[in-house]
């Protein structure tokens, strides 16, 4: 697989692992579908319409779709970073759905499903990969690092797993206040070894706030696999040491992640947080900036090639008649067209001023701020060549 | 108007506004049951509830994540720091998530919290229960600072931080809870962050402090004005992010000399970065360089005590001294 | 109880809850003695001579008039601060046995037992209370956080649970460069909750370094109880979060501490580090600075003396015929002439000049230290009144 | 002598001391099998094994951590934090453990271990993958602060890292990690800490910098001199903790005016420590303020860019013109 050159520059992969949900079942990872899209599972189906499970879909490709062209405008330079989401694409949709509108959705960096199914545009989306001056975030943030308060979406502080614990305080916040506002918090495997997981876990245990705590397990953090990561086999039962209830759940599988996340949200006014495993794979690289050659065998995507979520969920509305190869291409044509338009929209509207970056960092400016503003551009002018 | 010590009046105020905004709630280490290891909250867990005063796990790092996201919801967390030597696992959380909410989300969301650390030397603490922190929380941005030294400005100041739209983090004088009393005025009024006080006027030397200081820098003014006629100017902060520089300037270009007196260790103290800012505004009027009188580069040592650390009156009195004589 | 001026002013402290221990059985936590101190319990007794265990209970006792006689110190005003450890004299004798001398023990805030059993001296641990120059840690920390590398016991920094990874560290330190020394990592309840337990039994169940965790539970962390701190009923099985093998001992109980704790260094090496439980009660207040009545009822106390550890080992001595009343007032005696010849020798010795402090800041110091340190000198001089 | 970039004599240095002490380790999240997301330590799992360059979880604190215990015991780990926006959640474990256990435990243990901190702007990063976070570092004392910004120093500074007593946080350049290649002694040979070089010879103005602004300060004097003959001089500071004070104060008594030029945030950038250093060292050769030209006190912006945040050309300019016109 590797030559020797490449074998004396880098470690070792490891040999390929094959994937955790070919033993789902023994692993007690909760499914509604097989390999082949069929309602198998330990779940049965959830209580949702055609047009609903279409929708997903729909969405699952889409997201898709928008993954393969931001790499591609990140690899032919139109914008400077991009963070693959290929392979993670039910969880996120399933669990959106699962919650309601405004419950508040803090994502992890792979998420964008929220931002698609809670109504904000995709010409929006993209404005925040080319930093557009008037995106939510005011382009300050890396491409991909999305958030938008009209959707209750929060793209927190960059460190990973530094905002596990600001879920959970918007929860017990909302309980405090008596809303009927719940919170999902996504994050990854490698979130499990931050401080803040422990806190979050910790404080959660003990006041109960409505919060459901996703762990989005895609069997990498950067190169790191999981047993690098954690000792414990296992993401879900970390709960257990802080009386957080927990359950594993195919994460590749949209029906079996939203029958356990509606659940969870149910009843979490009465039964307290959870904190759900999901299990997924993450196909592409880390980010635009990886090479994960060095540190992966390629034929490990394959082995989990077959529990690729788009290709799960069609088969099982192909199966349930409700998906043809004419709606398949009519939807390739139509996420095309829209990302298209999306991309000349966002990348023809203004990038924020350079004086913008003093806007927002407290309430009011104050008189440091200003000074240091004022003489910014006043250099500007004295240093002109 | 009532005679309330330093920890009475930080109480009051925290009542007050407890009972005027139900937003405000209070968390931290011992807090409820115990009332606070000061006893500063003493009372307030079985007037407002354990719902509103809420003994949290000892964990630093996640009193300061929660106030985070109980503040972005709307509430108005008043988390209590046991001591400032032990706030400094909360340093991402305050500093790169309270402090920049704001700013990274493009203005759409902030994390207005309050965090109350007991601060300062003075009572034999030792390394830990001996720190002023201020310099970790001043760089970068997104955070004020306030530093009361009575007992009516630990009342307005802390109400004055509680409504602040900004995370605000409000060092308090340890040494000064119960050894300091004086009339308060408890009818919900706040002070404004960010104005000095010019505690005693004088036309020799600008002397700029803050924190339990100020009674120690006042002392020594008073008593080199009755010795030698030392005539000082005295200014106690109060807000050190943002800080009165309008009132510091005026001061220094008017007597030509200034100190800069604090508790934290020299070396990226707060009065570096009034150094450097005084200097520019006011060169052409210094007719000595600024100095400062602070801890050495290292911490406090519970045997050799307070009084080799924090500036004691014979270094202060020695600053003062000197710069009348600095000739160059 | 509290009278109602007291009830206005503090928080109500809760109902007295029974002995854990109460419970053992029950709850899986290990004993060798029963409340009566018989060899009753789920553990067999540990290979142990008759003099090794009257060592157990003269050192326990010796820990108890210690005890009293700093807290007698710090009332009379003659030290600044004391730190109770009376109720815990059996975890910390008993582990200290099971260690070897080589082996690194951090220790928390109540631990004295590795200074006595040792070598080190009575009249250095009193010198240490009074800040004496000559102490190992020069006078610098606070009565009773003593620390001395001759025996190998570290006073890790104050905040507490810092220095459990350094346990950790240092034990995967000495595993890399092959020595037979194990490290015994001493903690409270209320330390599980900071970061640092976190990272340490993480990074500990990956690299499997030879460390013993022994987190104390004496029920109270200042004033938060353990429902306060954790919502999970034990703290043992938090290890189980991390691939930490874990049990649960009866902390009150020397023989069954030292049998698991024995147990535990001889497999560390193959089975890999462990999470020791030992459950204990705090007597006395946290600190000098304390006042347990604001939030534990005085009944609780009453609750745990049956299971006071020097009694229990009293009556286990006595059962085998190994103790009498004459070895107990020798011994008394002995301890009062010992402390107060400690405490005589210890008043008098020199404290540590100001310019000491500034030692130790580097390895060598540098210009700006020595040009502070002549700046302070300088300024005595000019300052004078 | 080979030519190597930044990132290939960093590996370098590693490399030497990795061969010839056995006690050198690495540790870092993705340093092992991927050879870190710069590939720095790209080979050398492979090299030396598993055992001593070790990947490890996603988790600073208990990086710095566990490396303050390895350190106690006498190994010399090399911890790498990924970028040094990620530094924060170890604040407490680097300047509250790490750098005062020589000191607290009266000089009886010492945890000299290294932080590699990749750093500073310039590729379009955003507020986390572009900071300069010395300041947090430099006040309480206890550790030693390198930064090379040429293959070289790189070298030499981190070799120089690893063998020093005491806990040396090395801040790395990024931005020049590729983009920087000149010549290295690859014999072994560690650099002194606390040496600045003076870059550039000079006698109407002092301009002191550190970091890969080094170059950009060179480049603007140059320029200067051609276009105006203003001939300054141009410090590297290289070590930051301690710095060469004796350098800085015989260029600024020399040239009677100082700039400071960093990427690090006005307030309390190191820049502040400088001055009230210099204006009290050099207080009557002052013939202008020392002035600083360094971001303002937020954070990076993504699509604002580097550009209008790290001090560009033009802002070097205008202070070094205006500090030349300066008149009060
Ligand atoms: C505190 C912190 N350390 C390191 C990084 C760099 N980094 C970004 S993503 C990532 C891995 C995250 O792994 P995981 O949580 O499993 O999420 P995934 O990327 O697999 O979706 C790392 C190390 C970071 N952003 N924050
Ligand atoms: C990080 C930190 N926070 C707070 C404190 C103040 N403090 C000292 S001991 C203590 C309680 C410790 O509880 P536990 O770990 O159970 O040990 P115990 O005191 O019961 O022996 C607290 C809160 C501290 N020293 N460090
Ligand atoms: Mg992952
Ligand atoms: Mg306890």
């Amino acid at each position: 697989m590797l030559d020797q050159k490449h074998q004396d520059r880098v470690g070792n992969p490891r040999e390929a692992e094959e994937s955790i949900l070919d033993r789902a079942a023994e692993l007690g990872v909760l499914q509604v579908l097989d390999k082949e899209g069929r309602a198998n599972g330990s779940l049965s189906e959830p209580d949702l319409s055609r047009d609903e499970l279409r929708y997903f879909y729909e969405t699952m490709f889409l997201l898709r779709r928008i993954d393969e062209r931001g790499w591609k405008l990140q690899r032919s330079g139109r914008i400077a970073f991009w963070i693959p989401m290929r392979g993670q694409e039910a969880v996120q949709v399933a669990a959106t759905a699962a919650m309601h509108n405004d419950d508040w959705i803090f994502r992890a960096h792979r998420e964008m499903a929220p931002w698609l199914m809670r109504g904000a545009s995709l010409n929006d989306l993209f404005a925040q990969f080319f930093g557009a001056a008037d995106e939510p975030q005011k382009g300050r943030r890396l491409p991909c690092l999305i958030g938008n308060r009209s959707i209750n979406l929060v793209q927190g502080p960059t460190q990973v797993g530094s905002f596990i614990p600001h879920a959970c305080g918007v929860a017990w916040a909302a309980k405090l206040k008596g809303h009927d506002v719940k919170v999902l918090g996504l994050f990854g495997d490698g979130a499990t070894s931050r401080s803040e997981f422990h806190s979050a876990m910790n404080f959660a245990g003990i006041q109960k706030p409505p919060v459901i705590f996703m762990c989005v397990n895609n069997s990498w953090a950067v190169s790191t696999p999981l047993d690098r990561q954690t000792a414990q086999a296992d993401f879900a039962s970390k709960g257990n040491a802080y009386g957080v209830r927990n359950l594993r759940v195919d994460g590749n599988d949209p029906l079996a992640v939203y029958a356990v996340t509606r659940q969870a949200r149910n009843e979490v006014d009465e039964l307290g947080p959870v904190l759900i495993e999901a299990i997924t794979y993450r196909l592409g690289y880390h980010t635009s900036s990886d090479n994960p050659d060095l540190y992966r065998q390629e034929t490990e995507a394959a082995l989990w090639a077959d529990w690729d979520p788009l290709r799960r969920t069609r088969l099982y509305l192909q199966g349930k008649g409700w998906w043809s190869d004419a709606d398949e291409a009519a939807l390739d044509v139509q996420c095309d067209e829209d990302i298209q338009a999306a991309i000349d929209d966002a990348s023809s509207r203004d990038i924020p001023s350079s004086q913008s970056q003093f806007e927002d960092v407290f309430a009011e400016s104050h008189w440091l701020l200003e000074s240091q503003r004022e003489r910014m551009l006043q250099d500007y002018q004295d240093g002109a060549e | 108007m009532a005679v309330m010590n330093v920890i009475e009046s930080l109480r009051a105020a925290m009542a007050w506004e407890m009972e005027h905004d139900d937003d405000v709630i209070i968390l931290g280490e011992d807090v409820g049951t115990a009332g606070g290891i000061f006893r500063t909250t003493e009372g307030l867990q079985n007037r407002f509830g354990a719902e509103r005063v809420i003994d949290t796990p000892m964990d630093e790092c996640g009193i300061a994540a929660h106030a985070v996201g109980l503040a972005l919801y709307g509430l108005k967390p008043i988390a209590e720091i046991q001591f400032s030597g032990f706030i400094h696992n909360a340093h991402e959380q305050i500093m790169f998530c309270a402090a920049k909410y704001r700013w990274i989300t493009g203005g759409q969301y902030s994390a207005p919290l309050v965090i109350r650390a007991p601060s300062f030397g003075g009572i034999k603490g030792g390394a830990w229960h001996s720190q002023s922190p201020e310099s970790y929380y001043i760089h970068g941005g997104g955070i004020k600072i306030v530093v009361p030294s009575t007992p009516q400005d630990a009342y307005a100041l802390l109400l004055a931080a509680i409504r602040d739209p900004d995370p605000v983090l409000i060092l308090e004088p340890v040494p000064l809870y119960r050894t300091l009393s004086g009339e308060v005025t408890d009818n919900g009024e706040a002070a404004e962050i960010g104005v000095a006080e010019t505690i005693r006027r004088g036309s020799d030397v600008s002397v700029i402090t803050y924190g339990p200081l100020r009674h120690d820098v006042l002392a020594v003014a008073e008593e080199l004005q009755a010795s030698s006629g030392l005539n000082a100017e005295v200014i106690d902060l109060r807000s050190i992010v943002p800080y009165d520089v309008e009132c510091l300037v005026e001061s220094v270009k008017r007597t030509g000399r200034a100190i800069i007196v604090h508790e934290a260790p020299y070396s990226l103290g707060f009065g570096a970065e009034l150094i450097a800012e005084l200097q520019q505004r006011c060169f052409g009027y210094l007719v000595a360089p600024i100095d400062r009188v602070c801890p050495p580069d290292l911490p406090h040592s519970y045997r050799v005590g307070d009084e080799h650390y924090k500036p004691d009156a014979r270094r202060i009195r020695a600053a003062m001294r000197n710069i009348m004589k600095y000739e160059y």
